[in-house]
């Protein structure tokens, strides 16, 4: 089949470090789906909250950086963790409705000789592959079924707000759709839209476990086998602080804690080494050797 | 000066739409962690407005926004809250009102020092420099789940930096102190 | 001496929509350059091409056409003729080297009163930009 | 003979003057050509005020009048009038806008003066050229269309219709009622909305000056004041309205069950119905989609049983053109959608229900036959209240639909009466605006409802606590305790807002009439002429211009009704004279005017070779004046001339 639309990638920071599981995964299913994605020359870290909340000129400074980087390469710009998607946009719509935002960012790229018109869209992986590749192409690959994996589609907040250009910013369906389309069953799952704590997990400990126990919680009482995240801030406070919310609690939570593309991969019948799993706090095997037709 | 921090705050874009708040609260009840706040999102508006600056940039509650952005999404009069509480934030630390025991403000530094320096984070050096500076002794606390994370080659130690880095500083040295809360800033120096 | 330059706007507004969404924009005390000198017709599709020209002729620097929305024109559609009509005007002024931004046709509703008032001050400021038209030199230029 | 003109400019107190310098102004107008006297004064329009043009007229002589002050639509007609009781012809008289478009839009007096003086300049030299014109006299229909037939329509409807006028009524329903019939009780009375409503709808029906055309919709709406035509559209009921005597065994012998509309869908009505036992009229009507003759082609069970053969499946849709001389809308508004504010889980919480469906579940001939019953039948032990769903919202709608808060209140007492439930109130600001508001809600804080001032954020079903299990959570702020509350109940009523019917569009269109910002029909002046429009003959009355309670409604009814008839009591109407005029001996022949018009008054005459126009047909756009290219087409009162003079002037 032809090539889809190419893009630029953009790994993002954490993908980068703790999670490159979720960029590994990433790009092997992209590949088998020929969705094309040349990583962005040189980008550089979007910012994030935290850089927005030391100083906000730079902070789109810096997204318009990879902004500028990506218009140079005259493609769409794709990233996989949702506070880039977040932080990235948001410099996009504000330069754009913000004349004097513009200006002043403007000057500050020609120090580097950039410039940035806003011609570029940042578009999330998740939507990418729901939207432009599309249900047929994705089952027409399937090779090894989930056979009704019950997954908990777990979106977060920064894929749909506050811009819910792309899904519902209270209740998405996309992943739960992609879900069924893998062969998984996706639970429901009312917390699916609601906030892990992110940051919090580092400067408000006993905040962000609570927030994340409901959420492992949520899971557990609908019957969810494990969790599939598409931002990896989530997927570490979910999966990486899973013994942490158990101590605190005294909770006795194992729920694996898989990346779409981790789950899209396996149902592709790539194997789990190729796909970063095994990597994890909270282990899978048990559950995927239970499930799957192939093990590898 | 309040009136320079409120015109200040009207500054950033939607700013101004906190002076149509009515004060219906569902930016409180939508906010997963007001429960740990000394003041609900919306009390923090009331005193906004009532120019109680004092007590909007020493509470916690600035620093306990996750940025879910539930509260900006679900506002009926279209205020942008938790851009509100980014420009807070801001004046919190410039203006050195941030609580001192505060952890949140720490991390953020540290992580723009590191891409000011990089270009990049690298979340290890972030998070040891960070338990360093907040809670040494945690610090060894959390050695299990980091030498754990190492064995799983999810910890790499050395931070990448971007080649562009030199002139990423040069753009950003173009607006060291031209922000759009300059007019805030003067006053408090004057 | 640009910025003392207050540009001189002749306004055709149907009776409708546009001179009502004016008189609304000043009963609710909205504030505009009182730049704009009202001529009330019944219907956009009443203004004659010549009544434009006629204007700019005799030293006004712009005219603002002011009609109801598509579909809302109380006579079906004489907007629609007017837009039509509008196209073929703004050729030939443009043929006459005058700049398209002093003529303009806006759709505004009796409701609208902000619309009209920032549509007055934003051609106010276009205008003051370009300056004063010089009707006689455009001519001489042609002949 | 050279004119005689006199120009005053009026202060409107200090409405013109604070930033316009009419003395200046006078003076300045004074020294303009032909103007004989010109003053400035301080209220025009008061009595003194046309005296002092009246006495000029006769002592000086004036020939023509120029009065600066505010918009034409304001005092227009005033003065007209002013002049011509003077021995002037009232189109001799030119009115220049100096307030509304010149001192209320700057504090430049500078500026506003320079202003005034140029458009008082432009409407003297207009006046000069302005030609005596006689207003023609039409006679008025006295037939009245009034479209809609709710409390509004029905009120409207009987006024007209007792006053001896004939009234042509039309409903897009099978019946009359509109929502009212759908309540159960009304506020703050709490009087049985049936009980009041029935009566009129039965005199609506045996009314005989009414004919009800229900099931029916305007498809077409043309001429103008006291002339016009309406089109009609009846929709087949496949019932027989003469012969049927609404006996009913047609609707008991009905096989076939389908969701009731009128019940919100909580209960069931057969293919063949009338939406519920007091319809007006009682005829039945089938429903297409659901019938087994239509869907499956064999049943026709009703036409066995009907005694009167009333049943004819044959029957076809009508169009009916009717002439009347004035029409009022009364077509209503739609419920906001509560579907569309997800986080409240209407459509996926079963137990979160709207206003109206729980209007129908108290109701007594209602689905639960008045019962206020959960999904599981049984009764709920809290329920919860929640106001401005869908209004004072940025997201949707940004009005404030003015019943909800007095509705709520209602609903509130209507649990406490029919249920041991606690019952718990979500608002934002409680506005009790109206006679006896304010001692409901008193009665309704006595009866101890908890009222939080806060609005809702959630409704959620995952509990975070034991004792929230199974139930709904409401999580608002209490912004008086200024503290965040999830508070667990059974049952959650949301009161929806008002919002304009999703046809508004179609109706403004076929009726030439303008909306309003917010999407509801535009009223000609918001105080001084609420139930008129801008288009003579037409006037606006309750819920489809703008949120409304039903004492409003039925006052704007009566309102719309009085002008109605006061316009058929005139017997005649003046049409302003301002149409075209076809000079046939300039006239080339081109055929290109009588295309253009829209109202087709031009035709082409062949014999004479020119076009001909029909002056009572003519409404006095000016299309065919603009594009005919030899000049032989004028609008009176907009003349070239006349129009030339004044953009000349304003322009120089």
């Amino acid at each position: 089949m032809e090539t889809q639309s190419k893009f630029s990638y953009y790994p993002g920071c954490s993908v980068e470090g703790m999670n490159k599981a979720y960029d590994k995964s990433a790009r092997v299913v992209c590949d088998a789906l020929k969705v094309d994605l040349a990583e962005l020359n040189d980008w550089n870290c979007c910012g994030a909250s935290a850089y927005m909340s030391i100083r906000e000129l730079r902070a789109h400074l810096i997204s318009a950086r990879n902004l500028a980087l990506a218009e140079k390469e005259r493609k769409d710009l794709v990233v996989v963790c949702p506070a880039c998607l977040n932080t990235l946009t948001k410099t996009n719509h504000y330069m754009a409705e913000n004349p004097q935002l513009k200006k002043t960012i403007g000057t500050a790229l020609k120090a580097a000789d950039l410039q940035y018109f806003g011609s570029v869209k940042v578009r999330h992986l998740l939507e990418v592959i729901v939207n432009d590749v599309g249900e047929n192409e994705i089952k027409a690959r399937i090779k090894n079924s989930l056979k009704d994996l019950k997954v908990a589609p777990y979106y977060g907040c920064q894929l749909t707000r506050p811009f819910g250009e792309v899904d519902d910013p209270e209740f998405p369906t996309m992943l739960d759709n992609l879900l069924t389309w893998i062969g998984a069953k996706p639970v429901n799952y009312p917390l699916k839209a609601k906030c892990c704590g992110g940051m919090l997990m580092m400067t408000k400990e006993d905040v962000g476990l609570s927030l994340t126990k409901n959420l492992l919680e949520c899971a557990k009482e609908n019957g969810a086998e494990c969790i599939a995240t598409i931002c990896p801030l989530c997927h570490m406070n979910l999966e990486c602080y899973q013994d942490n919310v158990n101590k605190h609690f005294g909770t006795d939570y194992h729920i694996p804690v898989l990346y779409f593309t981790q789950l899209i991969g396996l149902a592709f019948g790539f194997s789990r080494k190729s796909l970063g799993i095994d990597d994890e706090l909270t282990p899978s095997k048990p559950l995927l050797e239970k499930h799957l037709e192939v093990i590898r | 000066m309040t009136d320079t921090f409120l015109e200040d705050i009207y500054s950033i874009p939607g700013g101004e739409k906190i002076k149509e708040c009515i004060q219906c609260g569902t930016c409180s009840a939508s906010c997963p962690t007001s429960y740990a706040m000394d003041y609900t999102p919306r009390e923090v508006i009331a005193a906004l407005r009532a120019g109680l600056l004092d007590r909007v940039l020493k509470t916690n509650t600035i620093w306990l926004c996750a940025s879910c952005y539930y509260c900006t999404v679900r506002c009926p009069s279209g205020v942008k809250l938790t851009d509100v509480m980014y420009e807070l934030k801001r004046l919190a630390v410039e203006f050195g009102y941030a609580e001192k025991r505060a952890k949140a403000p720490v991390v953020s530094k540290l992580f723009v020092d590191l891409v000011d320096k990089n270009g990049r984070i690298d979340e290890v050096s972030l998070v040891s420099k960070f338990m360093l500076k907040t809670n040494p002794f945690g610090f060894f606390g959390m050695m299990p789940r980091a030498w754990k994370l190492f064995r799983r080659g999810r910890m790499p130690l050395k931070p990448h930096r971007i080649e562009g880095i030199e002139e990423l500083k040069k753009c950003a040295s173009t607006i060291e102190v031209t922000g759009l809360h300059a007019a805030a800033r003067k006053t408090v120096e004057a | 001496m640009q910025g003392k330059f207050e540009p001189k706007i002749v306004g055709f507004l149907c009776r409708w929509c546009a001179y009502t969404g004016a008189d609304l924009a000043g009963t609710s005390r909205m504030k505009y350059p009182p730049n704009v000198n009202p001529v009330r017709v019944n219907c956009t599709g009443r203004i004659d091409p010549t009544l434009v020209l006629k204007a700019l002729q005799n030293g006004a620097d712009g005219v603002l056409i002011g009609g109801c929305h598509p579909g809302d024109c109380h006579y079906t559609n004489g907007n629609m003729k007017t837009l039509r009509r509008f196209k073929l005007l703004q050729n030939m002024l443009n043929q006459f080297g005058i700049e398209k931004e002093r003529v303009r046709l806006e759709w505004v509703s009796a409701s609208e009163g902000e619309r009209y008032a920032r549509t007055v001050e934003s051609m106010t400021e276009e205008i003051r930009k370009l300056g004063p038209l010089n009707w006689k030199r455009m001519v001489e230029v042609i002949a | 003979m050279t004119e005689k003109i006199g120009v005053y400019v009026c202060h409107c107190g200090t409405n013109i003057a604070r930033t316009v310098d009419c003395k200046s102004v006078a003076e300045y107008a004074s020294h303009l050509p032909n103007v004989a006297i010109a003053r400035d004064y301080q209220y025009t329009c008061s009595d003194p005020g046309q005296e002092m043009i009246r006495k000029d007229i006769r002592e000086l002589g004036l020939t023509r009048v120029v009065v600066a002050s505010c918009s034409p639509l304001m005092h227009e007609s005033t003065f007209r009038r002013t002049v011509s009781s003077a021995g002037v012809n009232p189109f001799l008289f030119q009115m220049a806008n100096i307030r509304e478009q010149c001192s209320w839009i700057t504090n430049d007096r500078e500026l506003a003066t320079e202003r005034a003086k140029a458009i008082v300049t432009g409407a003297v030299t207009r006046v000069n050229y302005n030609e005596p014109l006689e207003v023609k006299k039409v006679p008025v229909n006295p037939d009245v269309l009034v479209v809609g037939g709710g409390i509004t329509g029905i009120e409207a409807a009987l006024q007209i219709a007792d006053s001896g006028r004939k009234v042509w009524l039309v409903e897009k329903e099978p019946t009359i009622g509109g929502y009212m019939a759908r309540f159960d009780k009304t506020f703050p009375t709490l009087d049985c909305a049936a009980c009041i409503l029935t009566p009129k709808m039965v005199s609506v029906g045996q009314h005989q000056n009414i004919e009800l055309l229900s099931y029916s919709d305007v498809i077409g709406f043309s001429g103008y004041v006291g002339n016009f035509t309406a089109k009609i559209r009846r929709r087949p009921r496949y019932v027989d309205e003469e012969k049927c005597n609404g006996c009913g065994l047609c609707e008991e012998k009905c096989p076939l069950k389908a969701p009731s509309e009128f019940d919100s869908g909580l209960g069931k009505r057969k293919a063949i119905y009338r939406p519920f036992p007091q319809a007006v009229p009682g005829t039945p009507v089938i429903d297409k989609e659901h019938c087994l003759y239509f869907t499956k082609g064999a049943c026709r069970v009703c036409e066995k049983f009907c005694p009167k053969g009333a049943i004819d499946f044959e029957q076809k849709e009508r169009v009916m053109e009717i002439p009347v001389g004035t029409a009022i809308i009364a077509t209503g508004f739609d419920l906001f959608d509560a579907g569309k504010i997800k986080e409240y889980g209407y459509g996926r919480l079963p137990n979160v229900i709207t206003s109206l469906e729980f209007e129908r579940l108290t109701h007594a001939s209602g689905p639960t036959a008045g019962k206020i019953l959960m999904k599981n039948g049984k009764p709920p032990e809290t329920v919860a209240i929640i106001h401005c769903v869908g209004s004072r919202d940025h997201n949707y709608n940004e009005y404030c639909s003015r019943v909800c808060c007095m509705y709520s209140l209602k609903t509130a007492h209507l649990v406490h009466e029919k249920t041991e439930a606690k019952v718990y109130e979500f608002y934002i600001d409680m506005r009790a605006f109206g006679k006896g508001y304010e001692e409901f809600y008193k009665r309704l804080l006595e009866e101890d409802v908890a009222f939080v001032r806060g609005r809702v954020a959630e409704i959620t079903d995952v509990a975070q606590i034991p004792s929230e299990k199974g139930k709904l959570v409401v999580v608002a702020e209490d912004t008086l305790l200024g503290m965040v509350r999830r508070i667990p109940v059974d049952m959650v009523v949301l009161s929806v807002g008002l919002q304009p019917r999703n046809d508004a569009l179609d109706v403004a269109h076929t009726f030439s009439i303008s909306r309003s910002r917010d999407g509801f029909f535009l009223e000609k002046h918001p105080k001084l002429a609420p139930v008129s429009t801008a288009a003579d003959g037409i006037f606006v009355a309750g819920a489809c211009q703008g949120p409304k309670d039903i004492p409003d409604s039925v006052a704007q009814g009566g309102a719309a009704a009085a002008n109605v008839l006061s316009l058929i009591d005139r017997k005649e109407v003046e049409l302003e004279p301002s149409i075209a005029i076809i000079d046939e001996d300039a006239c080339s022949g081109c055929k290109i005017c009588p295309s253009l018009c829209p109202y087709h008054a031009i035709e082409f005459d062949e014999k004479k070779q020119v076009a001909v126009l029909t002056a009572a047909v003519c409404k006095g756009c000016g299309v065919c004046v603009a594009a005919c290219p030899s000049g032989a087409i004028e609008q009176q009162n907009f003349t070239n001339r006349q129009l030339l003079a004044e953009v000349e002037a304003v322009s120089a």
